[in-house]
């Protein structure tokens, strides 16, 4: 077994999933003979075939409704956007009808669908290329959100995404699709879409990110720890259903929490967070709360990006601004 | 210059406004009295009853009973049309508006009552199980349908998916994509233009400046081609044609059907505010019953007794399917969170678990 | 000076500005000769004429490209999305454009622009009519986020909104366009589209909430008054830019705050308010921050869905939970 | 049976792959050498020094001096024919590509290196002040450039609104929207759809069933052509035909100018992972270059000295622009905050002091 990348453990998750259910199908633009503009779907239509893995016209609109009726249909539609700033045309099939199918119909007509979003910045990209629009989704009744950090989570998670009977929004931190490589084994094992992975124990402090930040977060983990801080190191990797109680659990042995995440900070999803402890974990709070967010600005171009995205600088200072409250 | 494409919209119709119609063109469905008597007089009753019915949808709502109704009244050759050219295999994906088609297709309007009463049951309906519940955002039950239609296309089977869209919503975008997509993918789609004239208060002078709606289709190189949608026989010839023509794999058409809405957009509309009386004086004159009583009379397979049977039969049917709506008790609460996922999360558990205590405690 | 309901102040208010600006343009779905489903331009296309007033085709994505367009080439467009559930094909249009633009073009287009939005639940309509989908606009930088709850801010709100050189969602909540009717002089006066309305002060507790909610809002408070606590009551008004100033200092009085809006809890904007409690007033508060919502399902079809709005025993309930921790 | 609608879509074309041209039916800016010398050798000039930055750019992003850039090689004389076509007070509504419809109008190669380069003031160009910025989502700026032709015709300007989409954003539904709105208001709008055969890796055939993409036009009743994009002059006449009709208020179009896509689709992709070197290669036989340059050599209005000449020329101004572009320092980090609204909102200047505060302190 090689060592992959967390883009091979998604080709791998795709592949797997292909090969146990003939109802699974890949669609969305250049995902054929091109394999992708990022490479996730690289080879499968030569193993598939055009039936199972195909290009569609270009036109977001269409993707989504078209799945939604294969979905509808009995087919496991796994759709991709080709950047997270094109979703948005996406967003009336996917709120109006792929998470209330179910629900208007009283399970009647359902939609297991996936749709892959390769999702937001520090890649240097054109315009519309980096976006951090994960919070929008998480406000919709019907719909998961998944979000991983680490080839084997992308692996397991994607799978357990396909194999969902409801809609879910599976989001790709692209910034770190080839940052490293880890054993990933073709094991066919799904991981739970409702849990957050506790990635670092730690007494003193609680970092809670997702995506890409899970990177800076660790490293910021690691430079806390060099001056004897102990931070635990949340990865909530599934956003909705958020899985609160890991995260409450550990501030109630914390007292002190720092969120992470690179959308606009106002009603981005650290917000929610931050709302369920002050709600339920007030009296464990020995601090207040703190977030680490990208600015409420449009991600600039990228010339200035690497100053809109949350830092290790920034993540340590805020963790010392809360151990010193 | 050289001419690099040519393109033709026809229109069909049979139908006088009298009831006769050119000898010798009929389909074969409609040209003996047996089988005008085999194939148009039920359907002729499929339309009777289906007027019974949104008379008293519409009167419900007035006293009431109902919530806000969208009336059928005047497209009911066109519905009935649709319906009668389908298969139960086929996948139908309606507006808010086709009750024809979908009663033809099983649907009870005990559940049309219960969706417009505001009670999702209504679209879990003794329907085919595969089709569509009604569609509110104007259009995107077109590309569930072309979807429904990439399915069988991929699964090898021979089925078809019928969409109903408006003439308002033929200015939708999702209209475009489904006509596109349709014929990039060459699938077996079939998209009914049912142009009433008026998308609320919106001519359809004003949704766009092509000469018809069934041009539309050539923007995505699909058959085209416009019918008159009060003319039951230009309904159902056409649609039978276009239908079967995609079952064998020969592609996706658009028919754009000529008819007009006689009624107010919905009951929380006043028509008089926008269009003139005039209009829909004349609107009348060219609706399909008449004329399709006059040709069934001329056949002899039709007459006022008949009629008057028919209509007292149709409107116990009607008092019964009412009955039955006035009847069902509410969805218990818990529904409103069980039905959200397969699998319930946690925190929604917990939202349940609230909702139902306080219910208990307060009622 | 006649009074007038919710929703002749917004006709009022379009006329005014129509009358002073003749840049001002209204554009959407049956807005011209039938004055718009809820006759929010009742009469303007009579009085202004169709190329002031002027109807749409069927199709939002139109109405906002078109809308993008107009503003970007000097106009000052006001354009009505029919309802709430029918916005979604906007998305793509404002927010990778009109919210970006001035920041695209470092200023050299602008987007003025208006998109009037009936907005919420609670009058028994089909399906997809009634949506809180707020906190989705929330999260976008460039974007101001407006929800008026009376005749009066309707109508300074909306002047506020037409006049303000960058692109205003304004949500009106339609359950109470005709509540109450309230003297509203046409005096051309705008409100501020940065501050929080306080309703009625109090010191026991904090209400906080928007929209059509204000109305079970102040019921509960008078409820609470008759068993002796002193509620004060916040009306938020503009969600974004949120002046949480005016919440922190009420809450650094009353020491306990509840929330309410009807859109589902998680990732309500109701979060990003109890987020900011978390952060700054976490001294201030003497007991958990409390959110009374809607439910994280889908708006029911109407037969359930007053058991879906929060109502005045929620709240009070909410408030008395929040008075004993 | 009766038809109701009939459409024809015309194919124009000039120059022959070796340059020559069918007698007399040339458009009068080419028929004689003094009007091709002063009509078309400035516009080839136009074409030879857009293709000398084209190769300067992808060299810079191939040596990390620039982002991700969308090479324009192949499409010179369509892009240049539009530019050419338009006035100065028309807007221009361009993808990301239209490099030489916009240096004729004003836009710096500096520019376009800085949005390629990461950097916002790119897009505050010399072009004129209402032009539209680079569009990156495929086929918006098609209904931005119809809002703004509503502008021009609400004000009653004579003024004209020109968007430019690719093959694979014909299909994409804004396209539609923007077709269907200018029909429906009759605006003067003119929708260029370049025909480079390619979307990234998807072919033209597998975008749509529409014979032509011309055709597309027909869904909102627009005039509709197709022509050579390669052949300068076929651009050129078609444009300033169909401009200046929009501008007497006759009406919007769509022409669809056949070219292809000589480079990478951008210099992130390979393009050799989907498409044939031998189709290429074909291609290359009938890029813009080669006939208009026999042409003009047959004229007697261009020759080799000529051309070094100018090349050099046009080395020498491509130079000056990339240093200028490198010579540009980062924006302030104050401009990511200042420009998001036009009156800063205090959570948001409050943002920005402690960015700025942090980045005194940090760097
Ligand atoms: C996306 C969307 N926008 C607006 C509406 C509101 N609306 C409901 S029906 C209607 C007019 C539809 O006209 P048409 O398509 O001609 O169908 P008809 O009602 O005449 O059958 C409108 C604007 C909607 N339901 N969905
Ligand atoms: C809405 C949207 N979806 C996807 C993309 C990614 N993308 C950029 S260019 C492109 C292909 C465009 O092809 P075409 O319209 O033919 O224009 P060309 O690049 O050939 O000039 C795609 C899919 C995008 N920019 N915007
Ligand atoms: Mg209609
Ligand atoms: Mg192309």
């Amino acid at each position: 077994m090689a060592a992959i990348t967390l883009i091979e453990a998604i080709t791998q998750a795709l592949a797997h999933e292909m090969t146990r259910d003939p109802r699974v199908l890949v669609l969305g633009e250049d995902v054929g003979v091109n394999g992708g503009v990022f490479r996730a779907t690289a080879g499968l239509q030569q193993h598939f075939g055009p039936d199972r893995v195909f290009d569609t016209p270009l036109d977001e609109t269409t993707i989504a409704g078209l799945t939604v009726g294969l979905a509808s249909q009995g087919m496991r539609p796994v759709a991709e956007v080709q950047f997270d700033g094109f979703v948005y045309p996406m967003l009336d099939h996917i709120i109006s009808h792929a998470a209330r199918f179910r629900f208007r119909t009283r399970g009647r007509l359902t939609c297991p669908m996936v749709l892959r979003v390769p999702w937001g910045g520090g890649i240097r990209a054109p315009e519309h290329h980096s976006e951090a629009n994960e919070a929008m989704f998480t406000n919709v009744p019907g719909l998961r959100v998944v979000l991983p950090s680490s080839p084997a989570r992308a692996y397991g998670l994607l799978l357990a995404a396909i194999r969902d009977p409801d809609p879910v929004i599976y989001m790709e931190p692209k910034r770190i699709y080839r940052q490293y490589k880890e054993d990933v084994p073709d094991d066919g094992e799904a991981l739970p879409l409702d849990v957050c992975f506790v990635l670092r124990d730690g007494t003193d402090i609680t970092l809670v990110t997702w995506g890409a930040q899970v990177k800076e977060t660790l490293e910021a983990a690691d430079r806390l720890a060099a001056d004897g801080i102990s931070a635990e190191v949340i990865d909530v990797a599934t956003l909705k259903p958020l899985d609160f109680d890991t995260i409450a659990e550990s501030v109630a042995r914390t007292g002190r929490c720092v969120i992470v995440h690179e959308a606009p900070r106002t009603a981005g999803f650290g917000a929610e967070i931050a709302a369920r402890l002050a709600e339920h974990s007030m009296y464990d709070l020995l601090a207040p709360v703190e977030r680490v967010t990208g600015y409420d600005t449009p991600m600039p171009l990228f010339r200035m990006e690497m100053k809109y995205l949350p830092s290790v600088d920034r993540i340590v200072a805020a963790a010392k601004r809360a151990l010193a409250a | 210059m050289s001419t690099v494409a040519n393109f033709r919209i026809e229109y069909r119709h049979y139908l006088a406004e009298d009831g006769t119609a050119p000898e010798g063109s009929l389909p074969e469905f409609a040209r003996d009295s047996d089988a005008v008597a085999r194939t148009l007089v039920p359907l002729f009753k499929e339309m009777l009853r289906l007027r019974a019915f949104d008379t008293k949808a519409v009167a419900l709502q007035r006293t009431g009973k109902l919530g806000t109704y969208a009336s059928c009244l005047g497209h009911e050759a066109a519905q009935v049309g649709i319906g009668a050219a389908m298969r139960t295999e086929d996948v139908f994906a309606p507006s808010y508006r086709e009750y024809g088609a979908q009663i033809l297709r099983g649907v009870k309007p005990r559940e049309i009552l219960m969706y417009w009463g505001g009670d999702e049951r209504g679209n879990d309906f003794s329907g085919p199980a595969h089709d569509y519940p009604w569609c509110v955002p104007i259009a995107t039950q077109c590309l569930h349908a072309a979807g429904a239609a990439l399915a069988f296309k991929l699964r090898g089977e021979p089925r078809v998916a019928v969409a109903c869209v408006g003439d308002g919503g033929s200015s939708k975008t999702d209209t475009y994509a489904a006509i596109n997509s349709a014929g990039a993918y060459d699938l077996p789609f079939v998209l009914c233009i049912i142009n009433n004239q008026w998308a609320i208060s919106v001519p359809r002078s004003a949704q766009t400046g092509a000469k018809t709606l069934a041009q539309k289709g050539l923007a995505g190189g699909l058959h085209c081609i416009q019918v008159d949608g009060n003319d039951l026989i230009a309904v159902l010839a056409t649609l039978q044609e276009v239908i079967e023509r995609a079952r064998r794999g020969e592609g996706g058409s658009v028919v754009e059907l000529i008819t007009y809405r006689l009624s107010d957009h919905t009951t929380a509309d006043d028509a008089r505010r926008y269009r003139a009386d005039d209009e829909v004086k004349a609107a009348w004159l060219r609706e399909p019953f008449i004329r399709l009583r006059a040709f069934l009379t001329a056949h002899g397979v039709w007459n006022e007794t008949l009629e008057a049977e028919w209509l007292e039969e149709s409107r116990a049917w009607v008092d019964r399917e009412v009955d039955a709506y006035l009847e069902t008790r509410s969805q218990p609460l818990a529904t409103l969170f069980d039905l959200v996922y397969a699998d319930q999360p946690d925190d929604l558990a917990r939202q349940k678990a609230d909702a139902l205590a306080w219910e208990q405690t307060h009622g």
